[in-house]
């Protein structure tokens, strides 16, 4: 591992080499008419990048994109993007998680490899970005995530006022950081011990098994209650950053059709409904209920680790302001009520 | 600001009286969440939870479309001047029983905070309520606060509104945010979601999203209020407002038509007159 | 067949038969692979599912209606509900689709060797009982199985699929072959009512080590579960298919989730044992 | 395009069954020329019509559209021009506002013995569309203009 501490007018001649090597991906701020919101875009502007705010949509948007063409009919050849090779600067621990979650079930799994992800994520190079406090309704270190690093980033930017430390984990990229002025180590642990220290002093409490207990919650009353306001809109799957049900669809006329991979929300109704008129989950809480317990309980006896990363970003975006936080504390009292909370796994 | 507060301690004490009262078995209006400081609908069945409603100028979302859920209960709602129009169309569209309802009105509203469809708003007092919190606006007050913005869009060229449109139309998701927080839009089935015929195409593409627009401001037309939910609710700032409100003020030029005046009018494409306008029709 | 793979595979149709059209319109598919190595390698057991694709249009699961020793064709039927099912219907002789698969876990064989077998067939829910039926009664195979019996239910005589097995499935050792419809109707000699109401007079239920596999619609399971369950039959001995909307066919895209399970990837084939173990939602 | 590289709208025409159709009906057999640009969709009453049907047209790359159904008054249905007359002002107010040229929306009423008449909407619609000249789509991206011709996704 390597330490470096450069300031911010080395990082900008570092940012115009890499620039020569890479795409890079980072979050900007973007004027959009009726709202200003910080999202990841490909920029050459080093002064264009957003630091402080964390960004209002997912790097999920790079490697996972909305609409991606899987294949056609009269080629009979997948795609896979040949880009160069990209890497999205300033992604927060929330998010390396959530890329980390999507590469569990895209690549990890022996069942199916999804090779046009694959082709993408191989490409891309996460670079992380500590949070130096917490965001507005973010809440990863309550579900046991370090806000302030992450070692599934094989580069780590430490941004304190104008100077940044960078953490180069990955050997390969050793070369490119070698002639850059060392940082202390003890120094930078100084200031991470900081940093989690106003992460703990401004956290919530939450006591709830994972995996959820699958039946006993799917069960429970609380549903309805949770889900009342929900519109039932897909904001919070599409801004999500760990969401990831998709949709395969035909586009064109038979001989050049192409195969589409498109996002899907389990909050639509058409979502889960048959051809014949059955839907079995026909209800908004039989909705919320299956997204809740898709995060809490399915994907944690599936997979390793949660399918939520507490980044926030659909208590922020919600047109209600329903919270996810609220939910899981009905959870708690609900378990609690039942006389202590046994996990899924049990 | 005085005016929230005092709206706000009005609402409480009537939604208080109406849950012990057993007048009705829920109140729906505004509250603050738990962990945030945020506008957020409540559900109020318990009389001492009464003063969680709060009424300020976050109180972004159109209440009226949660009646729906509500149908065959006793149900209380807390109404700005949008809703209750809201609530008016639903009655004249025949969509909730009046006798199940009680509409806390606001009068006067104050307006909401960055809805630019308040700025238009000449309607600031309830047009259907059972009570009314706050004072009713005269037509010099509602005048003075009227901005007298001349429309953008409709000064340019063809071309220029075109491209106006594809800007905003081509950050489209599809969340259909828009259409779950609109309060015209109950369809059982909304349009873009049979494939028999395929109105729509699913990928996210700028012609698909500009037909959906399209289409939606079409089943607008005559019926929406211009409460600017649409707006508030997208994610990515798209002017959704802009053709449903353009469908309001030809309404209004044409047909000298209102969505939501009372309730027992008719909608505005339910109806015809013989000697209706031809406009735009060929010689 | 690479099982990662999200394109499907050419396929042409052979053959279409209409099997009902007044009350239900469904039509069986025969289907060959255009591509030799893929239809020499494509292997699937009976209960698994393919995706089958009508370009341009979309995709949709269907289960095998055809027995695996079959090796030169693969047959599916196909009720008209839909969008894809109706562009199905309207394909000719010699048309393009695309497969792609097996998914799914399939029907228990081996663990099934050694026993009675029981089936009851509901509709269209007779597919892919066929596909294990034509499997077991398959001279390779039977003298792996003890005595088979089915039970075949239909709304009325116009309904009846599958007529041309009938008699084969008659004649094969061993076997008994009972067909019922809801209602009385003239010309009909053979047995009346409602699957679950048949089984203790119509069938030898009560032969050891029986187990029962059923598909149909659901509440036609409904009834025969409970009422299998009360002829004493052992929930882990009643096997039945479910079906989900589907798209990935891998447990990857979501929507046919229960619980935890993906009915594209755990099931379709569920033992009433595991379906009690999971949520409620399907 | 025409063989003297001229554009040749497509306009999508929907004609009530009980005039504008046969209006065109008549214009043929009377053997009144009128240009061939127009691809008719027969509808039972202009009453019927969704108006999502002229968007989706636009969609789908139409040029223009021309609706015709009976005059006022005398619709076969009593009625069912009179909703639709409001339907489309309300329609028209709105593509134009969103920015599609007037000149590619043609409205019109023509009854079955109107022969003449209905070659001269024709006539009209089509010089109103070539006015504009092809309609580039909602998303600006065009259409290809021979039939049958096919557009591969670039990617």
């Amino acid at each position: 591992m390597m330490i470096k501490k450069i300031d911010k007018n080395q990082f900008k001649e570092l940012f115009d080499k890499l620039k020569e090597n890479y795409n890079i991906a980072a979050p900007v701020l973007i004027d959009k008419n009726k709202k200003t919101l910080v999202e990841y875009h490909y920029i050459d502007d080093f002064d264009k990048i957003d630091w402080d705010e964390q960004a209002d949509s997912s790097p999920k948007n790079i490697i996972f994109p909305q609409n991606a063409p899987v294949g056609n009919d009269y080629k009979e050849k997948q795609y896979y993007d040949t880009e160069q090779d990209t890497l999205i600067l300033g992604v927060r621990s929330c998010d390396i998680e959530a890329i980390k979650t999507l590469d569990q079930v895209f690549i990890e799994d022996e069942m199916y490899i999804d090779k046009n992800y694959k082709a993408r994520r191989d490409k891309i190079t996460l670079v992380g970005l500590s949070c130096p406090q917490r965001n507005k309704s973010c809440f990863c270190d309550t579900l046991g995530f370090n806000p302030v690093e992450s070692n599934y980033a094989p580069l780590y930017i430490f941004k304190d006022g104008n100077e940044f430390w960078i953490k180069v984990k990955d050997k390969k990229f050793e070369s490119v950081f070698e002639n850059l002025p060392d940082g202390n180590q003890d120094k930078l642990e100084e200031l991470i011990e900081k940093r989690i220290n106003t992460f703990t002093e401004s956290s919530f409490e939450l006591d709830i098994p994972i995996p959820l207990p699958e039946k006993e919650m799917f069960e429970a009353d609380i549903w309805e209650e949770m889900s009342e306001k929900c519109l039932g809109c897909g904001i919070c799957t599409y801004y999500c950053p760990t969401c990831y049900c998709f949709n395969f669809i035909w586009e064109g006329k038979d001989g050049e059709s192409t195969k589409y991979k498109n996002w899907d929300s389990c909050m639509f109704s058409t979502y889960s409904a048959h051809a014949s008129g059955h839907n079995p989950r026909d209800s908004k809480e039989k909705r919320y209920r299956n997204r809740i317990m898709h995060k809490f309980s399915y994907h944690p006896l599936n997979y390793e680790g949660l399918g939520c990363v507490g980044c926030g970003r659909c208590i922020d975006r919600c047109p209600v302001n329903l919270d996810i936080r609220e939910a899981l504390k009905l959870t708690e009292k609900y378990l609690e009520e039942k006389g202590g909370a046994k996990s899924g796994k049990d | 600001m005085k005016k929230y507060e005092k709206i706000t301690e009005e609402i409480v004490e009537i939604a208080e009286k109406l849950l012990k009262e057993n007048t009705v078995e829920k109140v729906i209006g505004f509250g603050i969440g738990i962990f945030t400081e945020e506008v957020t609908p409540i559900f109020i069945s318990n009389p001492e939870n009464a003063d969680r409603l709060v009424f300020n100028s976050k109180a972004e979302m159109s209440l009226a479309k949660y009646l729906l859920n509500y149908k065959d209960q006793k149900v209380a709602i807390v109404a700005k001047p949008c809703d209750s129009r809201a609530i008016a169309t639903y009655l004249a569209e025949d969509l909730i029983k009046r006798e199940n309802i009680k509409v806390i009105g606001i009068n006067g509203c104050p307006g909401i905070e960055n809805n630019t469809a308040c700025e238009e708003c000449d309607i600031r007092n309830a047009v259907i309520s059972d009570y009314t919190v706050g004072k009713k606006m005269t037509e010099e007050e509602i005048e003075a606060k009227l901005k007298d913005k001349e429309d953008k869009i409709e000064k340019m060229t063809p071309a220029e509104r075109m491209e106006y449109f594809q800007k905003e139309f081509e950050r489209c998701t599809r969340c259909y945010a828009c259409r779950e927080a609109c309060y015209v839009c109950y369809c059982e089935q909304c349009f873009t979601e049979g494939n028999q015929p395929e109105w729509v195409g699913d990928s996210v593409k700028l012609n698909d999203n500009f037909t959906y627009h399209l289409m939606r401001a079409m089943h607008m037309a005559g019926r929406c209020v211009n409460c600017g939910a649409c707006e508030m609710a997208c994610p990515e700032g798209i002017d959704v407002r802009a053709l449903a409100a353009k469908m309001c003020r030809s309404a209004e030029e044409l047909f000298d038509y209102r969505a939501g005046i009372d309730s027992d009018q008719k909608t505005l494409l339910s109806d015809y007159d013989v000697n209706d306008t031809e406009s735009g029709f060929m010689e | 067949m690479e099982k990662t793979d999200m394109l499907p595979h050419k396929a042409e149709v052979l053959e279409i038969k209409q099997e009902t059209e007044t009350n239900l319109n469904i039509k069986t598919f025969k289907v060959k692979f255009i591509d030799n190595d893929i239809r020499k390698n494509f292997n699937f057991k009976p209960g698994q599912f393919m995706m089958v694709t009508v370009y341009g249009l979309g995709e949709a699961p269907f289960g095998f209606s055809s027995s695996p020793t079959e090796k030169d064709y693969i047959e599916f039927s196909v009720k008209e509900v839909g969008l894809v099912t109706e562009a199905l219907h309207n394909l000719k002789e010699g048309d393009k689709i695309g497969i792609r698969g097996p998914f799914g876990n399939g029907f228990p064989l081996d663990s099934t060797e050694g026993k009675n077998i029981i089936f009851i067939g509901g509709g269209i829910g007779l597919a892919p009982l066929r596909s294990m039926i034509n499997y077991v009664l398959d001279e390779k195979n039977r003298d792996k199985y003890q005595r088979i019996q089915l039970l075949n239910a239909f709304r009325s005589p116009e309904d009846t699929l599958f007529c041309d097995d009938y008699q084969w499935w008659e004649n094969s050792k061993d076997t008994l072959v009972k067909y019922t419809i809801d209602e009385p109707c003239e010309g009909w000699s053979k047995c009346v009512g409602y699957p679950h109401t048949l089984i203790a007079e119509e069938l030898d239920y009560n032969l050891p080590d029986t187990r029962v596999f059923t598909c149909g619609p659901p509440i036609m399971i409904k009834f025969i579960t409970e009422r299998l369950q009360e002829l004493g039959i052992e929930p882990s001995e009643i096997i039945t298919t479910l079906e989900m909307r589907m798209s990935c066919g891998v447990g990857k895209c979501g929507r046919c989730n229960i619980g935890h399970y993906y009915v594209c990837k755990d099931g379709p084939v569920f033992t009433l044992e595991q379906l009690r173990e999971m949520p409620d939602e399907y | 395009m025409n063989e003297n590289n001229e554009f040749e709208p497509k306009i999508a025409a929907f004609l009530c069954t009980w005039c504008s159709y046969a209006a065109a009906d008549l214009a043929g057999s009377s053997r009144i020329q009128y240009p061939p640009n127009i691809r008719v969709v027969r509808v039972p009453c202009t009453g019927r019509m969704d108006p999502f049907l002229i968007i989706k047209a636009f969609n789908m790359g139409a040029d223009g559209i021309l609706v015709s159904g009976c005059h006022p008054g005398d619709c076969h249905f009593l009625d069912g021009n009179l909703y639709a007359r409001r339907r489309f002002v309300m329609l028209n107010e709105m593509m134009q506002y969103a920015g599609v040229e007037a000149e590619r929306m043609n409205f019109t009423w023509c009854s079955a013995s109107e022969g003449k008449r209905f070659a001269g909407v024709v006539e009209d619609a089509v010089e109103n569309v070539k006015k504009v000249g092809p309609w580039q789509g909602f998303d600006g991206q065009g259409f290809s203009q021979e039939e049958g011709e096919t557009t591969v996704e670039k990617v």
